[in-house]
């Protein structure tokens, strides 16, 4: 057990830390034309896919050098490194391993060089939770599959170029999981239609997307047809560590104390609150175990013993985290808290009471709360399936 | 020994869930709430139901009922999230009737008691403190009146009321003043539900005639403040179970892996715990309604006992309620989360859950 | 709505309070023939079975006044009106409703002279939530049943001396609630043998009971043959009201200030804590919550509005106050909160810290807040069954 | 960057866990708790095997190994609830090696270190106070040493140990006083956990060497204080994952309505969130571990963050290992309770949660 880092690890973290200070500049001096630098830079620098083979454009980086490099982008507030992180996070993944040659070389660049945008077609109307029940049909017609059917819940559909899409060529199945295939279709096709759908805290990032009869030719099919649950599974299980998400955590939690510190509760200081203080105590607890819990994950896949569901431990205090620090800023703050973004007294420009209208995104998002139990009790402690 | 309501209770909460549906569904509250949270014409008829008078003697041209007659319709009404200012309104009542002189009265219940006027009451300045001295806007002897200085932030429903009731530091302690809608300047504000406007009052320079300020003891301060959490609780109370209603009729339908979702643990467990909080809430507000007129020296423990329960309680059915839905929950087309945002509001409104846990403490003789 | 009593109703509760001046002396005070004493009164009072009909020797006592008799009982912590707890809980109305006037004679007074206490043979090994699952057979033959099988969790059991028994007398059922047969059975029968349970506070409340070819007399089965599951089910609907239980739950409350009161946290007076305090104050809004709830409920079944499983509510607040009540004590007076009685430091004689040890008897033994939940869920809200 | 164990820390964790199995399963651990709480066979084994010397240098006749080792050690032995006062020789080797001078070194630790004397320490005098303060016990110069006074309520397994490391206020400020149990008068105090016995120790009018008594700062009893959250939160890891593993086998196995009660989210789910609770407090405690002595800086905080979690954690999960059991979990015969009543004896060992989130407050700088 060793928290120090190697002479070598140490130097990428400089490297990183100087990168940042040349290139990130403080958020008002930024211009129009800044993000597009940045995304020129870090690609320059081979941040983006990272730990991708050098074969594909990546960097063949490290698990403990990824790790560096997202806790140090998280702690200086950075944009991402590439903006299709869908195409980043699986559909790149997916290519990679199941994708031809002309697959590989017509999307992989594009995904590194932020030029396409993927979504990601999984979730169907009447299946959120139950990922494998899809109804979205494709037929072979000569050299095209003809898709017509429904998908929603589409995160970031209203404004990508490319989806990667779920579809069942075979209905009668002795199993759900069997007689899907995925296919790579341009947003753009004919008879794809895009209806953005508006969140609660009045946001539109996800949409339904409507499929009828668009055509899409045989060499976009990844992987083999029927193969699509495969395909996906291994897509879901290329699981990003957490680290960045921890160190994001840790500044909304110094934000938090901050405005702990000046805020009043009937009259008085919150910060002597004895509850106050404790359940931010308990807010950092939680952040700081999803961070050794990650640290020890990480060390499992260093040494390649095989992880199994772990991460679903921190989805969980993720959740929780979301819900939970949101609602007490809100809470804490009175009748100010409530107020939106333009309101005389809103708390920080309203960033708390409109955070606490989008906990859904990231809790229902990543498979609900329910599903992660599920799969801890189930996978991890062995109890019989539902 | 009585803890249920009247035939003519019954009767009333009736016709009020009916008014909700059929002249007020949830398409009409968005709407109304979109446009400001006002509708002249429903409002009118409320009045003519005689709803705005409750708690008006009959002399004054009201029913001469009590809180727990306001209880039902507050809860009836918020069964379907209505947006109309008819727990102001309420509050305006018994402000007037407590700290008004009998000139103010008769000049004021009859048309507050037909809805010919919207009032509404502002008590503190501060966004998480229930005190005298939370109350900063102030009103100084000025000619045959006073002239007001300050600013009340938090005001409920003033962006739709003709008259408004503002607390003040008066020359001799604290005091309501009285002012029209066109005297001071009201700014809405932009806030998590939009079916309970809120806006800003400045009173900086205002002046007003020696009539237009009622003094008030902290007594009378804290009497009103608990009326408003009972009106809150009340709400919160309706809301609630048309949440849980909501969320429990999801469940039967949505099929997950073959089953309905109601039939996994995972979520009936959850709607049998938020079945047992409402309940809870319910009965525990329902006594600090009759409390209000009956017993009004164990009002305080009643409501904090209430109010303290029913804020964390309804804000988890709210995330609960959304969390069970699914994505679909938390789209602002589906209803769910309208009362997710209403249980937002409801926090902290007339003190938070440890406002009145705090005092419960204190007056258990911690 | 009107929390005032009638004039006859408060002119009972002094009587019921100036019995209680005369005949109820300081606990040091009594001496060991207090108990029969105390008994033979109230049972003269017509307070043993307060509500049963005037035919079997009860009082026909209305819903208000029997629960003005219980609260001032609870609230003088007096001994209870009558030993067989459970006769006059289930197996009193039991016979009254399903027994032959044999029986009724035989065992009803015993049971209001507190001349026989009973338990219930319900659970057996392996169901113990699933109450049905009878597998204790009895089998007739000539003009007796010969009862083998087993029965555990039989609280009382030690000192019982007879058992209302469910028995399966047939096997082959289309549902498992068919084919039940309800037996008396005395406990020094030939054939039955007690084993106590020690719980894990060393108590032997309870006990497994083994019958090998007990001869039960067919004038001693309850009900029909088969009609066990009726007999049962109507037993359990036979819900006490909750009245004394939420009195000596408020008594509880004022001891656990008491202790807050003259205890002290890190150094300082505990009762300047908010988070102490906060914690006691939502302890006494769960259980004034119960009161208010089980006065709804009276209410409605004054009306004879008829009351479905809403009792399941305060089941559930009972069980959390239970564990959680005793656990705040024990841990809110550190070390000295662990020792049991007889430790130089314990605390209130170690009643905490022996309570800690026995919620299970309420929190199991009514059914499992799991149970209560299902039945909520599926009962009142009309979730489909498991 | 690595936080895993070492080869030779997962051969001495398997080496422990089987000792438990093999040596002193749970009917053992019965009888051993019931007889007072020591065996003075196993005790030399665990000496010969040299888990008594991890901490102490090999200079003294230990292994020279770190508190993230007795971590393990500690852990291990806990899942099998090992009643032997393996964690107070542990807590008492550090108070030698923190406060005594070279001879006492030298005098103490070898026999320390093979188990020939059973040590133990015992800090505060107020059952629940973290603080020089809630030191009562006295030590004053009395001819060429010193005279004891008052008592020692809370000494954890006094009845055992062959010397006792007591802490006083001395002439000089604090001080340990070292005295042999024959010196004393030790009466067992019965707790609610048996495997983990405690004692009162009169020290009154007890004359001791001047040889005796270690002088101690305030940093250095915090610093103990820490070791001894550490120890407990270590072995609160080891019991909780088998009151888990207990749980989990039973939920497999025992059928109800037709089917394994761990079918039902409403077991299953609660599985999950025990689990959760385990690898997270787990985790927070490796950490602290570690921190012990390659972070001391860090160390009050990661033992409040670590100490903090577990305590409410382990606390759920005794209550959930015995409740989702049913009626047979809390039977004496079955071990479940065992888990549940360590759980109530570690809460408040070293600082209950409070204790530790204050504590945490105040590090980030609330």
């Amino acid at each position: 057990m060793d928290f120090d880092y190697t002479a070598e690890e140490n130097a990428f973290r400089e490297e990183v830390r100087r990168f940042i200070d040349d290139n990130l500049p403080p958020k008002k001096e930024r211009d129009k034309n800044f993000l597009a630098t940045w995304l020129e830079k870090v690609r320059a620098k081979g941040w983006v896919g990272f730990s991708w083979p050098k074969e594909f454009g990546g960097s063949a980086g490290g698990l403990i050098e990824q790790t560096i490099l997202r806790e140090e982008m998280a702690l200086a507030k950075a944009p991402p490194l590439g903006t299709s992180m869908m195409g980043l996070a699986w559909v790149g993944p997916g290519i990679m391993e199941y994708g031809t040659e002309e697959q590989k070389r017509k999307f992989i660049p594009d995904i590194l060089d932020s030029k396409v945008t993927w979504c990601t077609g999984y979730s169907e109307p009447n299946h959120g939770s139950d990922l494998a029940a899809i109804q979205c049909k494709a037929e072979l017609h000569g050299d095209n599959y003809i898709v017509n059917g429904q998908k929603i819940w589409t995160t970031g559909a209203p404004w990508s170029q490319w989806i990667i899409l779920l579809t069942r060529t075979q209905f009668d199945v002795a199993s759900k999981h069997d007689g899907i295939t995925c296919l790579l279709v341009p947003m753009d096709a004919p008879g794809v239609e895009v209806r953005p759908i508006e969140n609660m805290a009045g946001d539109k990032h996800f949409a339904e997307i409507f499929f009828t009869d668009v055509e899409v030719p045989v060499e976009h099919r990844l992987g083999a047809e029927g193969d699509g649950w495969k395909v996906t599974v291994s897509a879901l299980a290329n699981e990003r560590s957490s680290i960045g998400e921890v160190t994001q955590m840790f500044a909304k939690l110094e934000n938090l104390k901050e405005l702990v510190k000046s805020t009043k509760k009937q009259g008085k200081p919150a910060h002597e609150d004895p509850g106050v203080r404790r359940k931010v105590a308990q807010f950092e607890m939680k952040i700081a175990a999803m961070k050794y819990n990650g640290l020890r994950y990480l060390t499992k896949q260093i040494k390649g013993e095989p992880l199994s569901s772990e991460t679903s431990v921190n989805k969980l205090h993720r959740a929780s985290l979301e819900i939970e620090m949101d609602d007490f800023a809100v809470e804490l703050t009175g009748q100010a808290g409530l107020q939106l973004r333009g309101g005389e007294d809103a708390v920080d420009g309203g960033t708390w009471s409109k955070s606490a209208l989008n906990w859904p995104n990231v809790v229902i998002g990543g498979g609900t709360p329910n599903i992660q139990r599920n799969i801890i009790a189930e996978r991890l402690l062995g109890m019989p399936k539902d | 020994m009585n803890f249920g309501f009247t035939e003519e209770q019954n009767l009333l909460r009736d016709q009020v869930e009916r008014f909700m549906q059929d002249s007020c569904p949830i398409t009409r509250v968005r709407e109304i709430s979109d446009a400001g949270g006002f509708d002249a014409d429903l409002w009118k008829q409320i009045g003519e139901l005689g709803w705005l008078g409750l708690l008006i003697p009959e002399a004054f041209g009201g029913l001469g009922l009590k809180w727990i007659d306001q209880v039902v319709v507050l809860e009836a009404a918020a069964t379907g999230l209505c947006p109309l200012p008819m727990a102001s309104q309420a509050l305006a009542s018994t402000a007037i009737l407590t700290c008004a002189n009998d000139d103010q009265k008769s000049n004021w219940l009859p048309q507050l008691a037909r809805g010919e006027a919207v009032y509404t009451l502002g008590l503190y300045d501060d966004a998480n403190w229930i005190d005298p001295a939370a109350i900063t806007a102030t009103a100084k002897a000025s000619g045959d009146g006073y002239v007001l200085g300050g600013k009340k932030p938090f005001v409920n429903d003033a962006g739709s009321a003709d008259y408004l009731l503002l607390a003040v530091q008066g020359p001799n302690g604290l005091a309501l003043a009285a002012v029209a809608k066109d005297e001071v300047r009201i700014t809405a504000q932009p806030t998590m539900d939009n079916t309970k406007p809120m806006a800003s009052v400045d009173l900086e320079d205002v002046q007003i005639g020696a009539d237009r300020l009622l003094p008030m003891t902290a007594g009378q301060l804290y009497h009103l403040t608990d009326c408003g959490a009972l009106a809150v609780t009340a709400e919160m109370v309706g809301a609630g179970s048309a949440m849980l209603e909501l969320t429990g009729e999801y469940a039967k339908q949505r099929v997950q892996f073959g089953k309905p979702i109601g039939q996994y643990q995972g979520v009936k467990h959850r709607l049998a715990d938020m079945y047992v909080d409402l309940e809870s809430y319910r009965s525990l507000c329902y006594f600090a309604g009759w409390c209000a007129d009956d017993d009004p020296k164990e009002l305080a423990r009643a409501v904090s006992l209430a109010k303290g329960y029913a804020s964390d309680a309804f804000n988890q059915i709210g995330i609960d309620g959304v969390g069970l839905h699914g994505a679909i929950g938390f789209t602002a087309e589906y209803d769910a989360q309208l009362f997710l945002k209403r249980s937002k509001w409801a926090r902290p409104m007339f003190g938070d859950s440890d406002f009145h846990l705090d005092r419960v403490a204190s007056l258990g003789g911690l």
